[in-house]
């Protein structure tokens, strides 16, 4: 089956190609079955390919396609691995399910074939990206995501808004992939190669130090730019002008996690640098803290849900960050499962409110939808951290982790436990504004269940929170297994065992628990109350829910001077100097045609006159010389 | 006295100076044409004599291929004289140098 | 080489220059013969008996006649024209072989002498190059004339040949195919003999269609009616030959039976197989003789269905001229020459499959 | 011998025959020179055993190359006597200059004793007869590739003849139809 991989990637490529020929055509809603047909189809291909590995049988397997850039060792080759394998089947499996989602998400859009095209495009660029077997073919599908997500954002480009956060996402972007490509020549120059079976062997043989430390650094960018983490973060937030299974299954589930897996996949590189592995972490605990702190004071409920998703990628990155590598896969799974339950759960709510996505506008659904409000509420308690959802295991894991390698990651133990308390916080916030108390809705609408292409996605994903977690337990830890041969060579940090493990683990469940009834007393008590408090802390309320100003801040000191340096190089600079040497080149060359130009009389005569000259002369040249 | 290979060389060469003179001398582009058919043929004896010396028929091959191309050569040449004479109503080169600098 | 040997050749050229002359003679008489009665009248029968002698009588007239020559004429083309009509007309009957070769004892030395002028490897093309020359005469008589409807015949004359000789060159090539030869001799002895005893082996039996197109491409090559556009009366006076007068025009008109005839003796040698025919066991001198016969017999076949055509067929038109030739000859020549090569491969090297 | 006197008088017409080409006023008697010397180069291919090459060089010049010339030089009516006064600036004195270097650069060649690179392989082997068998064996095994090129260069001749000949140059403004 191995040898069949490519089709993983090649049915959903098929399906972008025919769709976007034949989508408008065909129109809705088969357009949307048949994209949901070639990923799922690729789901159930890796799942096949991936039986070996849950045997424990199979090793790493690379699967060679053709020749591609043989100078750079980027052949078009794909790495089967256990993490490939895991990455493959979160994305083909979570976006099977939110593609069957959009099928009644996107109802009624004029351009229903065309989501469809590029979710089937964004589903190849993320599968070119996990199986490739080397950076360029990485470099490929890194880039082609970008893309995706930049057509996706401003899917409806008619609303300034969505085209200006799909310009967004991608400049931001683009710094990141500018970090990750002096990344990939910092290896080529080492290496010589591109490829991972010879950059990734044994690392150390040629890597110094100081380069792994720069190498590491610069990948961390890169990953910082794709994953939203600090300073880099900017763009997801608004990225949620897309429509919301963009934002599900994009900035959620699968594309925001590439950083994380790009510091799993250079594990070798990381391993090799303490100072790029602590900066990792650093960066992740610091970007969960921050966003948590965003995500309390949000009103747009997918805005709390992008800010979570930040928060949820700084734990990733102080997992791996760590060097506890399966944690952080681990939490990247789970998180997958439950975010994407929340995204499509709150796109559910917002398709009920006619687009309202105002949380005080909202309240009281819960009785008009049974199925998103448990649902809901499941992936809330999931990722709240509360036993035995999948959130628990994973977050307990990297905390633990973080904690047992003491030094520095005390503190970054002491910052994940606070933003476990705050992510319980604002998750049960979100839920008691958006389903409990009393209704606050705008006139006119009625909320309602959503269609059984909606409901089914959610209750799958519900299903997966719950259990999605008992892959890796302290009692069995079958993620770990089944990931060991992705990590051979890598020294893998662990969760502490015995009585420790415990003691943390209660800690943690606690910060979850304080944060929930901390909500639920805020919220669900009497409003004066309510009013009260945030009147007391209104000035860093304020500064929340304004994102601490870091878009205006940016604004200021990059873009705008940005801008200024633009105008002067296009208007002064350009029309000055460049112009003026084009122009003075052209001067030059218009005069010296002008000298030269009586030499073209036009008489073909004289021409052949010339040419029979230099003939004879030529002759007479070889002759005199001997040449004969 | 024998006729020998280099008779036939050196009355090639004069025959193609004289068609190389035409064709720089003359202005009327059917002379000018029939002058370089005169060169290709300076040029085919050649061929023929130095294969008949050489004892080798590759010679007649060359003057072969020569023809044909000479043919083609012809046509299109003359279609093209035809197709200037009708839009400028002259057949003299010298009249056509509108690409002049 | 000795000099019965140039004797010989010289002997035959004579032979070739006096037989030509004489049938010409025979030819117009017997045109006119043909003609007239075919349009019910007597023609000539004055001169001679049958009116045989008429043509000699004409012959003398235009010979003392003045020889008018324009003002405006060419002088060195005009005056070379009427010679160079009649060279490749004598020349062209070099290579056709009208009868068996026989053994005579000359200077002491037994010697085989061909009825031919010359056997040439390359006779067939011999015969194409001679016969494209036979237009010459008319575009060079046509153009110095320094006259408008001279012209317009040499100009029509030009085009004529180009369209026609492409479609008879074309259709000689099965000729080829079958001989497997370009020498004249050798296409007459591949026709010799019969298929099963009957059927002569004649190429116009497995070639006819080849036949048809060769036959109509000489008679517009040599501007009969009904190809006689080049000095169509009614349109341009009378062509190319409008300025020319007394021997000159003598000449032209004697070119033009004499390519009648030579293409007449081509045809007859190509496709009806020459000199072949039934000798009945005899042997010796009539053995010799019977071949000869068989030629001037097949000849003057075809030069009787060249007047019957004459006589029958309205001139055409020019553009029906132009489409006849390359819209309808050449390709089926083409065509033609195609299937024969098929057959002939077939024959040679087996079915494909095999 | 039976050579040496050909070689003088059809040398001594093709020399006539080119001079008349270029010297002659009117085109058709330049082209009535060209044939001569088209002759005069069949009859030494024809003492040369070229008969193939000799055959075809009669059927492919005189039979369409000349008839063409003629027919273009009748069609576009150029039959006036040219006036033959050179107007470019120095380009006869250069012509004889180049000219000249030729015939110098040959005779020094001769009497040099430059053509020694003929003399290595002279005679050594019967004498070629280029008859039309011979030329044809190699013509369809050696030389296949070739023959087929230059009928493909044939076909594309014929048709970019036919296209120039439907071309009509497009009407000018305040210009009648058919004026040329």
């Amino acid at each position: 089956m191995t040898e069949w991989i490519w089709l993983v990637i090649a049915l959903p490529a098929l399906g972008t190609v025919f769709l976007h020929f034949f989508g408008r055509r065909i129109g809705e809603p088969y357009a949307g079955w048949i994209a949901s047909a070639t990923i799922g189809s690729s789901f159930v291909i890796g799942l096949i390919a991936a039986v070996p590995f849950l045997r424990g049988e199979a090793h790493a397997e690379t699967v060679y396609l053709f020749d591609w850039i043989p100078a750079l060792g980027a052949h078009a080759e794909l790495l089967w691995d256990p993490l490939s394998a895991l990455m493959v089947l979160v994305v083909s499996g979570v976006g099977t399910l939110i593609h069957v989602y959009s099928i009644g998400y996107m109802h009624g859009d004029e351009r229903f074939g065309r989501f469809f095209t590029y979710m089937n495009l964004f589903a190849t660029s993320m599968l070119t990206l996990v199986l490739a077997n080397n950076f360029a073919v990485l470099f490929l599908g890194w880039e082609l995501v970008g893309l995706c997500s930049y057509l996706l954002i401003s899917f409806w480009f008619t609303r300034p808004a969505a085209a200006a956060a799909g310009k967004k996402a991608f400049i931001v972007n683009r710094i990141g992939d500018f970090g990750f490509m002096i990344a990939l020549m910092l290896v080529f120059t080492t290496f010589g190669t591109l490829s991972y079976s010879q950059v990734l062997e044994n690392p150390g043989e040629l890597l110094g130090a100081g380069t792994a430390t720069a190498v590491g650094l610069l990948f961390l960018v890169g990953a910082a730019g794709k994953s939203a983490q600090i300073p880099l973060y900017v763009w997801l937030p608004d990225a949620m002008e897309g429509p919301t299974p963009v934002s599900a299954l994009i900035h959620a589930a699968t594309m925001v996690t590439a950083g994380v897996f790009v510091v799993a996949r250079t594990a070798p590189i990381y391993a090799l640098s303490e100072t790029a592995s602590v900066a990792v972490a650093t960066v992740g605990a610091f970007t969960a803290l921050l966003a948590a702190t965003i995500a309390i004071a949000q009103r747009d409920i997918k805005r709390v849900l992008a800010y979570s998703t930040i928060s949820q990628l700084g734990y990733m990155f102080v997992g791996v960050g760590s060097a506890a590598y399966v944690a952080g896969m681990f939490h990247l799974m789970t998180h997958a499962f439950f975010k994407a339950l929340l995204f499509l759960g709150a796109g559910s709510v917002i398709h009920a409110m006619a687009d309202e996505q105002n949380m005080n506008k909202m309240g009281g659904l819960f009785g008009k939808m049974k199925i998103t409000g448990w649902t809901m509420a499941i992936a809330t308690l999931a990722i709240a951290g509360i036993p035995p959802l999948a959130g628990f295991w994973s977050k307990d894991e990297i905390l633990g982790t973080a904690f047992e390698k003491g030094g520095f990651y005390y503190l970054l133990w002491a910052i994940g436990l606070l933003t476990a308390l705050l992510t319980a916080f604002y998750m049960t916030r979100m839920f008691i504004l958006t389903f409990l108390g009393k209704p606050r809705w705008a006139e006119g609408v009625h909320p309602h269940e959503s269609p059984r292409t909606m409901t089914v996605p959610l209750m799958v994903l519900a299903a997966l929170s719950v259990l999605g977690g008992l892959v890796n337990t302290p009692f069995r830890l079958g993620l770990e297994h089944f990931l060991e041969p992705a990590f051979e060579g890598v020294e893998l940090a662990h969760a502490p065992e015995g009585a420790l493990l415990w003691i943390l683990a209660a800690v943690s469940v606690l910060a979850g628990v304080v944060g929930i009834l901390m909500a639920a007393a805020l919220y669900l008590g009497p409003e004066e109350r309510r009013e009260r408090l945030l009147g007391q802390i209104r000035r860093p309320w304020f500064a929340m829910e304004n994102a601490y100003w870091v878009d205006q801040m940016y604004g200021r000191t990059i873009v705008i001077p940005g801008k200024k340096l633009s105008i002067w190089a296009a208007f002064t600079f350009d029309n000055g100097v460049i112009d003026g040497i084009v122009n003075g080149v052209g001067v030059l060359v218009q005069r010296l045609a002008a000298a030269l130009r009586p030499l073209q009389t036009g008489l073909v005569r004289n021409y052949a006159l010339v040419l029979a000259a230099g003939v004879v002369g030529l002759v007479v040249w070889f002759l005199s010389s001997g040449g004969l | 006295m024998t006729v020998t290979v280099d008779w036939y060389l050196i009355l090639a060469a004069v025959l193609f100076v004289i068609g190389a003179a035409g064709l720089l001398v003359r202005r009327n582009a059917i002379v000018m044409f029939m002058s370089i058919e005169l060169m290709l043929n300076a040029v085919n004896l050649t061929f023929v004599s130095v294969g008949r010396e050489l004892r080798d028929l590759t010679g007649q091959f060359a003057v072969f291929f020569v023809l044909v191309v000479a043919a083609a050569e012809v046509v299109v040449g003359l279609a093209i004289i035809v197709s200037i004479f009708r839009t400028r109503a002259t057949a003299s080169v010298d009249e056509l140098s509108e690409m002049k600098g | 080489m000795d000099g019965w040997d140039v004797a010989i050749v010289i002997v035959k050229v004579l032979v070739v220059f006096a037989l030509l002359l004489a049938a010409t003679i025979l030819l117009v008489w017997i045109e006119r013969k043909v003609v007239a009665d075919m349009q019910n009248r007597i023609g000539p029968e004055r001169a001679g008996p049958w009116g045989i002698l008429q043509t000699l009588a004409d012959g003398l007239k235009l010979l003392f006649k003045e020889q008018i020559r324009p003002n405006k004429v060419e002088v060195g083309m005009y005056l070379l024209a009427p010679v160079l009509t009649l060279l490749p007309a004598f020349l062209i009957f070099m290579v056709i072989p009208i009868g068996v070769p026989f053994t005579v004892t000359l200077g002491g030395v037994e010697r085989v002498v061909s009825m031919q002028g010359t056997d040439l490897n390359v006779g067939l093309l011999y015969i194409l190059a001679m016969s494209s020359l036979a237009v010459y005469a008319v575009v060079l008589a046509g153009w110095s004339s320094g006259s408008k409807y001279p012209l317009l015949g040499g100009v029509r004359a030009t085009a004529q040949a180009i369209s026609y000789e492409a479609a008879m060159g074309l259709a000689l090539v099965p000729v080829v195919f079958y001989a497997g030869s370009l020498s004249i001799s050798e296409i007459v002895a591949a026709q010799s003999g019969t298929w099963g005893g009957i059927v002569p082996r004649w190429n116009i039996v497995p070639l006819f269609l080849s036949f048809v197109i060769f036959f109509i491409a000489i008679i517009a090559e040599t501007n009969r009616a009904p190809f006689d556009l080049v000095e169509a009366e009614q349109e341009i006076v009378g062509g190319f030959h409008t300025e020319y007068s007394g021997f000159r025009f003598a000449c032209f008109f004697l070119a033009e039976y004499i390519n009648m005839f030579n293409m007449s003796a081509i045809a007859a040698t190509l496709f009806l197989g020459g000199w072949n025919g039934p000798t009945f066991g005899l042997t010796g001198f009539v053995s010799w003789l019977l071949p000869i016969i068989y030629f001037f017999i097949k000849t003057f076949v075809l030069i009787f269905i060249f007047m019957w055509v004459r006589a029958t067929l309205p001139r055409f038109r020019y553009d029906q001229l132009m489409t006849l030739g390359w819209k309808r000859l050449i390709p089926a020549a083409l065509l033609w020459l195609v299937l024969s090569a098929v057959v002939v491969g077939w024959r040679q090297f087996g079915a494909p499959w095999t | 011998m039976t050579e040496l006197v050909l070689f003088f008088i059809f040398g001594a017409l093709a020399l006539v025959g080119g001079l008349t080409v270029v010297a002659a006023r009117n085109p058709v008697h330049s082209a009535m020179g060209l044939m001569l010397t088209l002759f005069s180069l069949a009859v030494f291919y024809v003492v040369q055993a070229a008969h193939f090459v000799a055959a075809v060089q009669v059927i492919v010049y005189a039979g369409a190359v000349m008839t063409l010339f003629l027919f273009v030089i009748m069609l576009i009516g150029v039959d006036k006597a040219e006036n033959l006064s050179e107007t470019i600036r120095l380009q006869r004195p250069l012509v004889v200059l180049v000219g000249l270097t030729v015939v110098v650069v040959g005779v020094f060649v001769a009497v040099g004793g430059r053509f020694a690179w003929i003399t290595g392989v002279v005679g050594a082997g019967p004498e070629v007869n280029g008859t039309a068998e011979a030329i044809g064996d190699d013509l369809f095994t050696t030389w296949l590739l070739p023959f087929e090129a230059t009928s493909l260069l044939l076909i594309i001749a014929s048709a970019g003849a036919l296209a120039l000949a439907f071309f009509r140059p497009r009407r000018r403004e305040g210009k009648e139809e058919g004026a040329p």
